[in-house]
Order: C-alpha cells, then structure tokens, then sequence
C-alpha cells in the first residue's frame, strides 16, 4: 500500500525506483571501500563509486527533479524519494557529493544558460567531479574572511591564494571557488567561480593528513591561475550570495539528501557492537545504563527523521526556516555521540586500528568518532551554527 | 501495518483548523495576564489554606460546546472520532496556555474507554460533555497496567469495589472515575461516578497549580454490571497506553515552547554589561539546544500519534515512548534555562515562569520520566535482560 | 589517632570541638525547622537558631580564629576545624552567614578599629543579624550597575533607592549596602556602608514570594534614609573593592565554612530515597540508570571535598586562586543537580508539596531543587562565574 | 584506617621535589616539538607500514638512573617505597607530557608483585632498572581480575603455561611479564620474561601513538617454581588495584592539563571575527568546565592515592574508582572540546591535539571507563542488586 500524499508521478516513480534498486545491487568488489565519501583514497574507488553513480542516474535516480535540458529527469517531488529509496536499499554513497549538493543548486540559482547546460550534466552522471573552495588557512568559521585575490585583467581573472580543507581536490575536475575581488567590502567584495583544476595551470593540490592517519582532503595552492570570466557565477560581488545558497543546501544534505551515506542504520551498528561487546562480566547489551545510552541515540537518530518529514509539513512549522536549519547541526552531533558510545562500548577494543584483525567491525567506531569532527568543524563550526539558529530562528542579537 | 503512513502525519486541514481554533480561542480566553489572576494570584491560597486549584468552569463549557472535550470519542459513539494527530495538535496549545481543565484527564479516561467492548453509552456521555479521569496507580506511582491499589468483589451480579487509587489527575474536575481494579486474576475495569457512596476524594497538595491531584478511597463501592465496562482491564489499558503518554507528551511541549519563547522574549528585552542577554552565547546557546530539543520532541509527538493512527500497536507504543521520553527531558532542560535564564526575577512568584515549570516538572513524572520510558524502550529494541 | 599535619592547638581545639558537640546536641523543638537559612519564616525559628548560634560561639566553635579584642577566641587555623566538627556532628546551621562570612570579613579587612569592636562581637554571638544589599532590579548579574544613590551632607549620607533578593532584611538589625557615591564613574563611583536597617527611618521591608510560595527574602526601599559618615567601610569610591572581598568570602563559603547546612550527608539521603521509591516494578535503587546517576552525584560530591582539601596544599595548586573560585559554581550546582535528581527518583510522588503528608521527606526534594536557583543565580550567575574563571584563572579575554 | 588521614594528602617535601624535578626534565627531555618528530613524524609508519610506535630508549635510560621506574618497590627488597602519593604527582607530568616509556606499565607490575610474598627477587630487580607489564586481560577486555586467557599446568615441580594475554600494555618495552594464569581452581602469579622460549609477542595495530601493545600467546612456556611468586593471583590483583586505576587516572589528569592549556592558549592567540576566540563564551565556558572536570579528576586522584597509602583497603578501592571514572569522563571531554575548538587545524596531523587524545582515548577505555567504575562503585555504595 502507497502513501495517500504521494501524487500519481510520484508513486510509479517510487515503485520504478525500488524494482531498479532491487535488481541491480552495487557490484561485488574486491576493493577496500571506505566509511564515506570524505575517506575515499584512491583512483580504484573512485571508479568503482563513479560508475555506480552513473548506473543511478542513467537510472533516473540522479537528477530526478532537474529539467531534461539540463540533463536531468524532469520529474517533480521524486528526488527525495529516490534518495529515502537509495537509503532503505542501502545503496553505496554518491561519489560526487560537492557537485549534486553545491554546484548544482548553485548553478540553477545563480547560473546562466551556457553553464547550466556546461556543468550540471556531467556533475549528475559523476563524469566531472567537483570539489568546494570555502575554507582559508586563516578564516575558520568566519567564511566572509577570505584572502583569496581574484583580480580582472580583460575577460579573465588571476586568482592567487591558498584553500585548504578541500576534499575530493585530487580527484576533482572543477572547484567552486569563493575569492575575494574588492578589499574594499567584507562580504560585498566577493565573487563566486567555477574554477578548473584537474591540470589547469597555477593550480597546485597538496593533500593534507587528518588526525586519524588518512589522507581525506587537500590543500590547494593558486598562483596566478588564469580562470575566464564566463566561469564566474552570478555578478561581481555576490559571491556571499551565492555561498549562502550553497550553504543551506550542504547543512540540509545532512538529512541523506545525497543518497544513503552509511547501509546500516546506526543503532542497529550499536546494538551488534553491545551484543559482541563484554562489559564488567556480562554482554554490553545486557548493560542497563550502555542500553539507556544506546535508546537515547535511538531517539535523536527518530528525531531527526521525523524533524525532516515535518519540514515538510507547512502547517506544523510556524518559522519556515526553524526545522530546516536544525538538521546539520544535529546530524553532525549526532554522527558524534552515536560514534563515540561505540567507542565507549568497545571498551579495550576501540584502541584497535582498522588494520588491527582484533577491532570490531574493521575498526569503525574510533575512526567515525574521530571523522565526524570534521562534520562538527567544517562549514562553519557548530558554535556558529547555533549563533546563527538564535539569531535568524530566535531573533536573538548578534555574538559577533 | 500499512506500508507508508502519511508523510504529513495525516495533520490535515481539519486538523489545522482545530489547531488554529484552539490557539485563537486560548489567546483570547487564557492570556498570560489572566492565567496568572486564575492560578497564581496568591500563593498562600493552594500552598497554605490548602483550597483547590482554581479553574475556569465557565471557560470550560465554551470548550465542551466547542467538542474537544469528546474529540477521542468514535463516530459510532456520537463523537468525533478525530485522530490523534488532529488531537495533540490541540493539546499542544493547551500546554502553552497552561490550561487549568479536565482536558488531557478526560481524553486519557475516552482512549481506554475506548479500547473496551462496553463502554459506547460512556462515550456517548464523554461526546456530550461529561469529564472523566484514570484511577490506576498505586501509592507508588506505578504507571505499570497492570498494578493498582483498588480490588473488586462479586455481590448480586454487581462488583463492589475497595481500597485506594492514588495520583488520580484533575479528579475534583472529573464527573466520572475509569477505575481498574483487582478481581480474581483479573482485572476488571469499572466506570463510576465520583460522586458515588463510598468514594473519598482526598485532594494531594501539589506543587502545579494548574491542576487537582487526588487520593481516592473507595470504601465498598457498589458498580452496577453495566458499568463494570470490560474484565480485561490491563488489555484496555495497555492498548490506550499509546494515545496517553503521547497526550501528555504534547502538553509538554507545548508548554516548553512557550517557556522558550518567553525566555527568549526576555533576552532580547533585558539588559546587562549594556547589551541585551542575548547577546551573550551563555544565554543565546543554551536557548538554542532548548528549540532542538523541543522540535525534536514535537516531530516525535506527531510521529507517534500518526503511529496510532495508521500504524501498528507495538510501533506505536515504541514511537509514544520516544516522545514521552524526548518530551520529559526537553521540558526539564527549558524548565531549568527558563528560570535561570530568567535571573532574580524567573525565581519569584511574580514571574509566571513558575506556573509553567511545575505544570512542566508534573507532567515530566507523570507515566513515567525519559529513564523510565528508555528501560522500556530497551526491552523491545535490544531485549529483555 | 589524630592527623599529623595539624599543630598542637588545633588537635586540641578538635578535641574540645568534638567534645562539646557531642555532649551539647541541639535543643529538641516543635518547631518546624526550615532546610537553609534562607526558609527561615518566623521569629521563633529565627530565636532557636539565634540561641543555637550563641552557645557555639560560647564554646568557641564561632569566631574561633578571630582575635580576642574584637570577640573572637585568638586561635589560628582552628575555624575550618570547627566547621568541620559542627557538620559532622549534624549540627543545625549558623543564622547569621551574611554576618560571619560577609560582613566579618570585610570589615576585618577593610574597616576602622571602632568598626570592628562595634560589630564583630555581636554578629559572632548572633545578637545582631546582617543582611546583605548588593542586588537592585534592573542590575541583575552587572553588580556595578548600582543606581542606589548615596548623597553627602555634611557627616551624613542620604540615600535613596531599591535593593531586591534580600535575605534576612526582615530580621537583620544592619545591613552590608554598596551605593553609588558618584555618577561619573562605574567602578569607582561606588562606596560601602555598615547601614542600620531595623526601625532605621526611610527604610523600608516588604517581603517578596519565591517560585515556591514560601517567603525568604525581601525587597528593601530607601527614602532620604541618613546613614552617619562613621558608617562608611573604606574610602568613598572603594566600594567595589569592599564587595569583591566580601563576594570571594561568600562563594568560599559555600564548601561549608558556614557550619553544616544539612544534617544528612546528601548521598545518604539519595541512596535512602532510593530505596523506598519503586520504578517499573523495583526499587529504584535496584534500577543501574538510577544508580549510576547517583554515584555520578557522590563522585561530584567527593570532588567538592577534596578539592577543598587540595586547595590547601601550596604544591598542589599551580595558580593559588584556581581551586577556590571554583567552588562557588560546583557547590552551587551540585546541590541544583542532586536535587533534581532526588525529585526525579521520587516520580510521582515529587508532585507532592511539603504539606502533604505522602510527600517523601516532607517535599524536600522539589523545594531543594527549586530553591536551588536561588544560588545559581544570586552573588553574580554562574554564567558571570564561567566568566570570571575564564578570564581570571585561564586568561581569556574579557567577554563583556 | 586511621582516623585522620594526612590533610594534605601525604604531599610533603620529598613528593614536591620529585615531582618538580620530573616536570623540568620533561619539560627539557621532551618538550611537544620533540614528542612531535619522535612519536608522529610519519603518519604511514605505524597505521600503514606497522612499524611498532617509537620511543626514546636513551631517554629511559636516564629514567631508570633517575629511579622512577623502582618507586614503588618497598624499602626492604631495595626499592624507594615512595608513597603512592608521590608516584601519581611524577605519573601526572608522564602524561602532561605524553611520555613514551614503560613507566606505567613497570610500575603497575610493581604494585602486583609487591602483594605477593614471593616476589622480592623480581621487586629487586625492578628497582634496578627492569621493566614489566601485565599480562591478565581476556579477548573481550575483562578488567576482572578474576578473568583472563591463560592456564598453568604442574609439570615436575615448574608450571607450564599456554594461552592468550589480550591488551599488554607496552608489552615490547617490557623485559618481564607478570602473567596471571588458571592453575586448577587458582591463579597463579607467575614473573615471565618476554624473551622466554614460547612467547609471542604479536603487535596490536592501535590508535594511541606514545605506547605498544600487544597480544601474547603462551606456547608450552615454562616457568621455574621459584617464578611463580603467589598462588592467589586474584587476590595480589585485588589488592594492587586500587593502585593501578590511580596511576592511570593521574596519567589522563596530566594529559587532560596539556590538553586543557594548550586549548586555552590557542584560544588566546587564534583571532575570528576580528577578536580572539577565547572572547566567545562557546569557546570560553566549555574551557571552564574543563578546567572543573579536570580539578576534580585531579583532586579525586591524590585523595585516592592518600588513602591507598594511610586508609583501609575498601575506602581505597572506592577512592581510586571515583578517580579513574572522573579521570576517563574529564579526558573524554577535554578531548572533545581540544579538537573542536582548534578548528580545521585541529583535526589534522600536523597539530598535536591528536596525540594526546589519542592517548587520552586509550586511558579511558584501560582498566573500565567511567561507566563501568560507577557500576562497580554502586555495588559497595548502594548494595548489590
């Protein structure tokens, strides 16, 4: 039986969708795969989860919302439900994250003809990966803080900076870049790019390594790298624009938006890890405070997903905005502490390294736990997220 | 179980407009100001002369001519047969008005009622106004179905009921006690007026003035068969359960939010070091974490009482747990912040921040806080023990 | 056996302490006794207490390390000693804590000889009972923002203003009062006075009602009240140096120095409510969640006690003041949160006020949480203590 | 138990001076720089290549000369008999600064071996320099002493020992084990050096860098009778205990201060929005409660050493509970909050947070986490369940 609300295009899209799903499982593979799509490592992977992404959307389950000019599948209301399907079939991830979830919306907002159709159907087929260029050495949460120069010579822009926390650089073909063209204005002195760098010159990747051990992310280093002006998105100067747009759609991903990120459900992760787990004598999962904790984690992981479906109910949101922009925050802390009580309930365990034949479920729990800072760090901290909740949302004054 | 519940939770233009209703109604007949005359003019009255929490009667019969108070009733009852959805939607804005009524004490007395095989010409009289509240507990607090301080003997077809049924909820509101009570091995659910032979109401002082509590004792209660309304009791009970603590769940947050609003109102007006308090990120976080910890509640409460109505029974009970749950802990957090937040004042009678932290802190206890609800939740997600 | 590190007159002085407590218990009484000084109602309660304060002052147990010529016993490091016997022996509080540990302090330090003979003995003995006026309604935790004017007249001060949150006013013969002495400017225009209160013209008592409904402190309204220029404590314009003294002595206070605030170690009195308390069939003392919840509580406690001890040991503390301010804002919260934690042990049964008589422990529970606010938030937030933690001890910067 | 325990917890002169000795040597042997290129030059070295993590076998030297690692070998078999007091003041700048050494694990030995009677040979020889660790714990990580993964067999007068020992704590520093094994319906305490014919030592792959661990199999591994130094094994661990959760709590404290510091101080230097971050209460207040969870770590550490060294066994069990529990939950946080708020640098190799909390993280979990401490507590301070 069907949801009542579905409408008619929407219910055989579904049904479409989760026969696909059904009948074509993600390939079998010999390859070591990664935890997401932050700790992918090399060009093996990123083959294996570029096809499986061209599969989808020559499936109909990428882009089902876009327009067939812009290479998509011109449905309405479906891409939603093709990601809750992806999620439920426990899919793989969708390699190209930055460029479904950042450029896209960006380039359909802010774009002109030519770049939409340039840019938006390689990026739905994972033929071009892109990577984002938000974060400076020395700006951190204050993204309006950016050093990156970018100067007009003709129809062109010299761009000379330093990004850093960029992932996928290395394997990327574009960048959505944020510099700076005016030092006159703080945030009216920026402008938005879609920026080459697979091989372009003046662009110099270098890949930084996290607190885990992984390599995961980049520097990226211009000098006097060359971009036409038909790669700028949106006028000169509304580059903050543009960002916020990218931004809300990024924080709003976090709900799976990209397709399914993990195939099993946290807690049901947890509970395993409780039963095989021992604790003072007895199963971990026989432990009444590890089990509190664990059906606390049960009930914020609900929340979340009952906080996204009344997002979409108008009439149970007095702020429109109020549920929407929750969700990052509370996906990245809750990646956090559901990690971290894996850790708690491995006990001696989670001092085990994936390499360790001994660490539960290849050694997942401390690394998750010591990844999801990056989700709590990255796109503004949190702190600011919660400044920007009781000022927009609460209508609090400003902290800053 | 069907496949796909409403994405909406089912909250419908019907349930929009009684919403609606109900916050326009309650705006205007229980403002803040006036709420405050009722409950909390002065504090010697319920604390020190012990007289009962003050209502609106009269405000009370504009709300049964407006239906709510039959709202659970079934269509084939007389009633309205409204969902649960439609429901706490409602019982939020009694929340953030802390409404003085027999509301939420006569919805839980309709879901059991409701639950049982003989109780129609009871619900009819629910549908027509009569209140009604659950006499279940024992001197414990247990919220367990199955436990309770009241037995019942057979004599002449009839049952006669003694002993004592303890945190009765608005009891001196309530035209009709749903009494379960030992007989045999079973358990025998009886409805009965409170105003029969035999009944002692001894009124609890309670910290929430915004409700009655009572101790009842009965002392060979005579009920008519008619009225002994099913002799599974536990049965009725346990498949209310649900549709309870997800009502008293919406109180709470509806309560809770307007305990943030407020609070929040107050930290953009009041001033300190020259900048409004919420300026500070001590004041401006904390009230943050309170609005996730609310929305979250709420988008369970809606979930569980689209659950009842569209899912099956033991989803329904995990989803009212994790309500009940989310809701209790996001009341006491605001609860807390809200007097906190508030400084010298919020600790005085004068604030009205009280009024909503003890309607709060009961309604946190009552079925059951967030650790009584998880070790629940634990039997059905991980196992028994 | 007794400790080694303390000199001969203290183990004496322990000796004696123990002694008398042991054979002088408190008076039996009808009364209904309050659970702090702040729920004193009634000026019977408010004469057992005072009789009570006598005879320990009497027998050496108040003003122990005070010098003879102003009352006290001219020991030296036998007060904490004191404390310490009067809380073990569950003795009842001290009524006079804004006289002991507020006023005595700063006129010690700061006041004329005259002041201290004329003021220290009486408030030792409890004949003469202080409150404290520090608070005004629009200066919350900004304690500098006193608009309570004091004006000069010859050798008189006429003030005028509005004080709040005033405990003991209704029974204090003085009160310790900062009063701006100039407009122009904030720190430095403050001064300090020694102000006769009881019967005192222009000043008057109105009782305010707490969250609960009991009373327990007071507004207090001065009109054209003239206080003598002998009764000024310091310079004129040194009031907020007199206040931080005496608000580093009051959070002090708070680990006890006062004499036994309880007599039932608060652990004790969790486990106890524990176990006649039932939770989904068994006593809640059987319930692990409960359990470790107050063991959390008895480990916070325990470090409330060792951090005092440590806070006396020079090799122990990196920086002298880290362990002493802080024990405001722990002592503070750990009644709030042991609290709290009683009242959700007690369920159904925390509904219940003090009067009825199924209340467990006469409604201590609630009400100890509820009136637990009232040191959350009086003498500066504990968020205006974070502050200065952060900024005194950690050196941060200022965040005002 | 004597009635008074020292007021200043037995820290005198001779604990002062050792403990600041120890800190300006480690302040000039190891400052983070050198910890920095020692431990965590190469990311790939440990995690890819499996090289074992690298310690500074020059610097021990000077250690063993400095007669750290024979603190706790008593007077009478040639040690220094320092009071544990003392031992948990130097432990605590070990981990401030990250030390690493088989300090820990020789001196948890020790604490074993000297609750047995036949070990005052092998305490000798620790007290000259010797090296040890235990070897007790189970594939599930059992911290009961009453658990473990090795057996002993009687054959011609030695015993013979086969089976696993799970989490040696620098096992390949170690040049003797204290193993633990089941010998019939006992335990047996025996003192086995690592090199001895049947040993294996297998590397663990593990997270925290400034330590090794491995898993042990014992393979027909014959040891002489006068090397089995007790037959009650469980009981010579019970006694010890209370020893070895304070030495490593002290070792988080001192971890948890650097952590503590260096965050501060990255809060003073690192500028946003124009101001030090460090102005923002969200950066500031999480630093203070830090600062609170650490004290309290920190005092909880030397009471529980105290009455190790002046109280009765009970009361020291219980002192050394609440100090690992508060130790593990204050480096949890600290942890936290030292990542977080360095920001994108923080969560990057090239910083040295990650050094820390990764041995913090070990710690916390080594010997039972907060949680299970409290258990155990709640069993002696409520009452069996």
């Amino acid at each position: 039986m069907s949801s009542p609300n579905l409408t008619a295009e929407q219910i055989a899209f579904q049904e479409r969708a989760r026969a696909w799903l059904e009948a074509n499982p993600a390939p079998e593979t010999d390859l070591e795969l990664p935890l997401s799509p932050l700790e992918l490592a090399t060009r093996e992977q990123v083959e294996y989860y570029r096809d499986w992404q061209r599969r989808c959307y020559e499936a109909g389950l990428v882009g089902a919302d876009i327009s067939e000019s812009y290479g998509g599948h011109g449905h309405s209301g479906c891409q939603s439900i093709a990601n809750r399907e992806m999620s439920r079939a426990g899919a793989p991830f969708l390699l190209n994250t930055v460029g479904l979830s950042m450029m896209i919306p960006a380039v359909l907002a802010h774009g002109t003809e030519e770049q939409k159709r340039r840019f938006v159907p390689k990026a739905l087929s994972g033929e071009e990966i892109w990577c984002q260029g938000f974060s400076e050495p020395g700006a951190g949460s204050d993204m309006a803080n950016q050093q990156t120069m970018a100067v007009r010579r003709d129809d062109e822009w010299v761009v000379n900076g330093h990004k850093v926390w960029t992932s996928f650089a290395q394997f990327a073909k574009h960048m959505i870049l944020i510099a700076r063209t005016s030092r006159e204005h703080k945030y009216d002195g920026l402008s938005f790019f879609l920026c080459p760098v697979e091989g372009h010159p003046g662009v110099t990747i270098k890949p930084l390594v996290k607190m885990t051990g992984e390599l995961g992310f980049n520097e990226v280093f211009f000098e006097d790298c060359v971009i036409d002006d038909s790669l700028r998105l949106d006028d000169v100067g509304k580059g903050w624009t543009v960002a916020m747009t990218v931004l809300t759609h990024e924080r709003g991903a976090a709900e799976g938006a990209g397709g399914g990120i993990s195939s099993v459900h946290p807690i049901e992760r947890l509970i395993a890890l409780a039963r095989s787990s021992m604790r003072n004598g007895r199963r971990a999962s026989d432990d009444p405070v590890t089990r509190d904790a664990i059906v606390q984690q049960a009930i914020a992981h609900e929340g979340l997903r009952q906080n996204a479906r009344r997002a979409r109910v108008p009439a149970l949101n007095d702020h429109p905005m109020r549920l929407r922009m929750q969700q990052g925050v509370l996906a990245t802390e809750l990646e956090q502490s559901c990690a971290r009580l894996g850790v708690d309930i491995a006990g001696a365990r989670s001092t085990l390294y994936k390499h360790d034949a001994a660490a539960p479920e290849n050694g997942y729990w401390p690394l998750a736990y010591m990844n999801s800072y990056g989700f709590t760090i990255s796109g503004g901290s949190n702190e600011i997220q919660r400044n920007i909740l009781g000022e927009r949302i609460l209508g609090m004054p400003k902290s800053k | 179980m069907i496949d796909s519940p409403p994405r909406d939770f089912g909250f419908g233009p019907d349930e929009e407009m009684l919403r609606d209703l109900a916050r326009k109604f309650l705006d205007e007949s229980l403002p803040v100001e006036k709420l405050r005359v009722l409950v909390a003019e002065d504090h010697d009255s319920v604390y020190e002369r012990h007289e009962l929490p003050r209502w609106d009667e009269a405000m009370w019969k504009k709300i049964v001519e407006l239906g709510w108070s039959g709202l659970a009733v079934p269509e084939e009852a007389g009633g309205v047969g409204f969902k649960r959805v439609g429901i706490v939607g409602l019982v939020e804005e009694a929340g953030r008005h802390a409404l003085p009524s027999p509301l939420v004490a006569t919805l839980n007395a309709t879901y059991v009622l409701d639950e049982t095989e003989g109780a129609s010409d009871w619900l009819a009289r629910v549908a027509q106004g009569t209140t009604a509240s659950l006499a279940m507990t024992n001197a414990e607090g247990s919220w367990e179905p199955s436990e309770g301080g009241v037995s019942a003997r057979e004599e002449g077809g009839d049952l006669v009921l003694d002993g004592t049924a303890y945190f009765v909820q608005d009891a001196f509101k309530a035209e009709v006690l749903v009494v379960a009570a030992h007989c045999g091995g079973d358990r025998a659910l009886c409805v009965v007026p409170t105003s029969s032979a035999g009944i002692t109401l001894v009124p609890d002082r309670i910290h929430d003035l915004t409700r009655d509590q009572a101790t009842i004792r009965f002392e060979g209660v005579r009920v008519a068969k008619e009225n002994v309304v099913s002799r599974d009791a536990v049965g009725a009970l346990e498949r209310a359960w649900p549709s309870v603590l997800v009502t008293v769940a919406a109180d709470l947050v509806g309560c809770a939010e307007w305990q943030l609003q407020t609070t929040v109102q107050y930290a953009k007006d009041r001033k300190q070091f020259d900048r409004p308090i919420g300026f500070f990120q001590a004041v401006k976080h904390p009230l943050v974490n309170a609005m996730l910890d609310i929305d979250r509640a709420r988008s369970l409460v809606y979930n569980a009482a689209c659950t009842i109505d569209y899912g099956d029974r033991d989803e329904a009970l995990k989803a009212a747990r994790m309500a009940k749950s989310a809701a209790s802990d996001a009341g006491a957090f605001i609860s807390d912040r809200s007097v906190q937040l508030h400084g010298g004042i919020g600790f005085t009678w004068e604030c009205d921040v009280h009024i909503f932290f003890k309607r709060s802190m009961h309604n946190q206890a009552l079925y059951g806080d967030g650790i009584y609800q998880r070790s629940k939740l634990a039997e059905t997600m991980i196992g028994e023990i």
